[in-house]
């Protein structure tokens, strides 16, 4: 494992687009504009890069770029570098990340570029939908016309009933994320919502609608993940990428149990043994809530609240999706888990959405599908 | 191209028939027909078919377009637990009135079109599942 | 960079499919049959691996999977383990062995398997032809009907006008291809061609050839990638992966010279300047050939023959894919690194296609395209 | 789905024009309208339109199936190199005896068809070469 006397994995910047349906952008044009600003921010040219890693799910599909990263490489003018794609379905930004701490913990490389895009708007909302559902297995769920949200929905009907919770504590999730993202600058939807707003809100898998679900929307976030050398200039507070873990989870229908996520507990275990560290209310918490009912699940598989309490305790986290999670901030696939890391990037050393965070740990939870696979990057800030 | 006819006819076991595979490691069971048990990973498993019959665990209607036609929705798509005790996702159709769908009804098998290529395409056949009731009236 | 001081990563097993229109497998029969074949050859069970890398370029558009990696763990029952994937275009098993060695080396892992597939053959021919030419710039290249072929035919007409070399010069790469495949028992076409057969076969693009150019076929190989620890039992002969490194070119329309492979050229560089190793005609080499005209000018970029000149020096190299390249052996896309490692794997140890090879260095060269990413893969032979 | 309109809008000037990027920082002149230099990666560049007129590189009679119709084959797929000296891969039509192409043939950017969405979608245009005789004749 990684172990305390092998080289340190640092984040030296992350930049965000702000979310939207960019019909003026394609995804090089993202690519490109967050690249940049991350490479300005820090004094780098793209030729100084080590790597560029690039994390999308769906490019292959809905632009017909196989190799984007040498594509990008191409339109970026370099060509020292290397280049390669992450994919782990929802969650491959998380993945991404993976590889580029190993190379600067293996020592390979200093300056690894990780950009995260997804161009989710260039065909009508039909077909977005049909090639996202290809995140859940093709030849049993998708064959048949099983999407995400019709699991999605079920997970929350049976989450009610056994729980005894109502529509209402379900949707107190939405109305948090969105609170959150009114604040923050990248968010697809910036606004409040009242916390009866599903009411009226379009059906997708009864009892999801719209507003239990993430927007469809074009983004890109790039990190420049660095090793010890370069952040002699660093700034006083640094983040460590201190760890990144993940387990698999079995297809939804052959769980026991629907209302956990077995995978995303796993994985906070195989985090807990390795660095001692459980998640608290008061943590730097960025998790996956493609639905309003997987965010609440999340934080009680990660032991933050008791089995159907969690609605209970989100008010009483304050560092919990300060960007609004998927559901407000929004979901650009490949990009989403560089959203959630910069969000606590920030938060953890100049502030984001009006907040600072001054506590040790931070961790991002994403996942794909209902925690078919599930993984935790553990940050920790460094005050120096 | 919509489906592609070797995926499709490959499978075509578990499309025409509810198979069920038996672990005779774990002695778990688990859908549809594998090779290897997806609980303890062991390849000593037996397949057997399924009689067909079960209760709803729960169920969405669904409005969620994921193909061109808008003709078809909603949906009901639901998780089905068989009398043999493994779990299986699958559309639920012929339902007279959606109020009367609930957790616990009994359904069972039918052979139904999962979908077509093109409107001359190949029309993909496959198992849904209806409440019993209609059959018992 | 991975230096002396570092912890190392081992090849200590690969195996391989016949390739071949597998109508019966689908891409999870064939990834499972190799990685069975992996584990029971070393005496571990799945729940032992700390990861499973996928490498596979095309396996979204051509089986509609998007996180094949977490759909392969759940048909494997395993949990604990790490899944992710990984594309470069057709590099992208070159790219996964990368991720494989960082994890080794950083010591993040010890037990890394990396398994590459394609399934190549569940569409008619012209809609895999049109997915495979995605990995060329859809937006410049794909949106006009510009195919990979077509500049493999341009490339192969301005290099025999260029060097005055013939088309019966070209087509000895073909004709030593099949010799060679003629050996390997999972050449998608075991058998040897004729001096001239070009002249019956199909034409693709002209002067391109069907036998001028890969088969479409099925395939997966699996590789386990370990650390020090895992070789105590292992066998005398041990093959290490010392380093991996890649490079970009221009698209071709904006390439001065059409006839050179500068991102291979500079991959070598790069290794030559880290590990001091050279290409030389009696190295164990395994070169990417979708066309025979990229054959000879990948021979020519690594610097072991003459410009013009590789059709002369073919016969002089007793290594040089030994499982008979691309055009012969076959191209399962995301796979056909992990057969090019197979290869020089068994070649250095047990001993492939009837042959052994006693030299210390062995390289794999991938790319994507004409070099628009191009991979090498360094291998060294440790006798202990 | 075949094409995407938003990616074909998007990029419709230089489907409509003959655009080259050429940069301040290395000299280098490059295809299609860029706003980096891929040379050097400089953002000082300028877009200039080209006159539309050059020679054929070189190019390969293709037959190599993209789409479920045969009708169009073979094309011609060539590298044409403009008379302001970058290279752009295009489609060569009207070509009234193949036998004539070869390199340095001068051949002119025209506006034909690329493309068609299903047999009622939309059709995509762009620019296509010509050889230059069939004017001047
Ligand atoms: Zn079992
Ligand atoms: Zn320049």
């Amino acid at each position: 494992m990684w172990g305390d006397g092998m080289l340190k994995a640092y984040i030296a910047s992350v930049e965000m687009l702000k979310i939207d349906r960019h019909y003026d952008k394609s995804y090089v044009d993202m690519a490109l504009e967050v690249i940049d600003a991350v490479l300005n921010g820090v004094g780098l040219t793209p030729s100084e890069l080590d790597y560029i890693i690039v994390s999308t799910a769906f490019n292959s599909l809905l632009t017909h770029q196989v190799g984007s990263s040498y594509i990008l490489a191409q339109y970026l003018g370099v060509k020292n570098v290397n280049v390669a794609s992450v994919e782990a379905g929802e969650a491959s930004g998380a993945a991404a990340l993976d590889y580029a701490a190993s190379l600067v913990k293996s020592g390979k490389a200093s300056k690894v570029l990780v950009v995260g895009f997804e161009k989710m708007s260039e065909y009508p909302s039909w077909i977005v939908n049909r090639e996202y559902s290809k995140i859940l297995n093709y030849m049993v769920e998708g064959i048949k016309g099983v999407t995400p949200p019709d699991y999605a929905a079920i997970i929350m009907k049976e989450y009610m009933s056994k729980y005894n919770v109502t529509r209402e504590d379900v949707f107190k999730w939405s109305v948090k994320m969105h609170e959150n993202a009114s604040k923050n600058p990248y968010a697809q939807l910036p606004f409040k919502i009242s916390k009866d707003s599903y009411v009226k809100s379009l059906v997708m898998s009864d009892p999801i609608t719209m507003h239990d679900s993430f927007p469809v929307g074009d983004g890109a976030a790039a990190a420049l993940i660095v090793g010890d050398g370069f952040t002699n200039n660093a700034p006083k507070e640094l983040v460590e990428l201190v760890d990144v873990e993940s387990s698999v989870n079995l297809p939804l229908y052959l769980r026991e149990d629907l209302t956990v996520f077995e995978a995303t507990a796993k994985s906070l275990s195989k985090l807990t043994s390795k660095h001692r560290v459980s998640v608290t209310k008061d943590m730097a918490l960025n998790v996956y809530d493609t639905y309003n009912i997987y965010g609440l699940i999340t934080l009680e598989s990660l032991g933050v609240a008791e089995r159907g309490k969690a609605h209970e305790v989100i008010d009483e986290m304050p560092y919990l999706n300060v960007g609004g999670g998927l559901k407000a901030r929004g979901h650009p696939v490949g990009a989403t888990p560089l959203y959630q890391l910069g969000e606590l990037y920030k938060l953890m050393t100049e502030g984001f959405a009006g907040m600072k965070y001054d506590g040790e740990y931070g961790i991002i939870h994403s996942m794909s599908g209902p925690d078919n696979t599930s993984w935790l990057v553990l940050l920790r800030r460094c005050v120096r | 191209m919509k489906h592609s006819i070797s995926i499709f006819w490959r499978d075509r076991e578990n499309h025409y028939k509810l198979l069920i595979t038996k672990c005779r490691n774990c002695g778990k069971s688990s859908y549809p027909k594998l090779k290897r048990c997806p609980y303890c990973g062991s390849t000593n498993v037996e397949v057997v078919e399924s009689k067909g019959r079960g209760t709803l665990v729960n169920y969405t209607i669904t409005y969620f377009r994921v193909d061109g036609s808008e003709a078809m929705l909603p949906k009901v798509i639901g998780l089905v637990k068989l009398d043999e005790g493994v779990k299986v996702p699958a559309e639920i159709v012929d339902v007279p009135d959606l109020s009367s769908l609930k957790p616990g009804l009994e359904v069972e098998a039918v052979l139904r079109k999962y979908s077509s290529d093109d409107p001359h395409g190949l029309i993909y056949y496959g198992l849904k599942f209806i409440p019993s009731i209609i059959k018992k009236q």
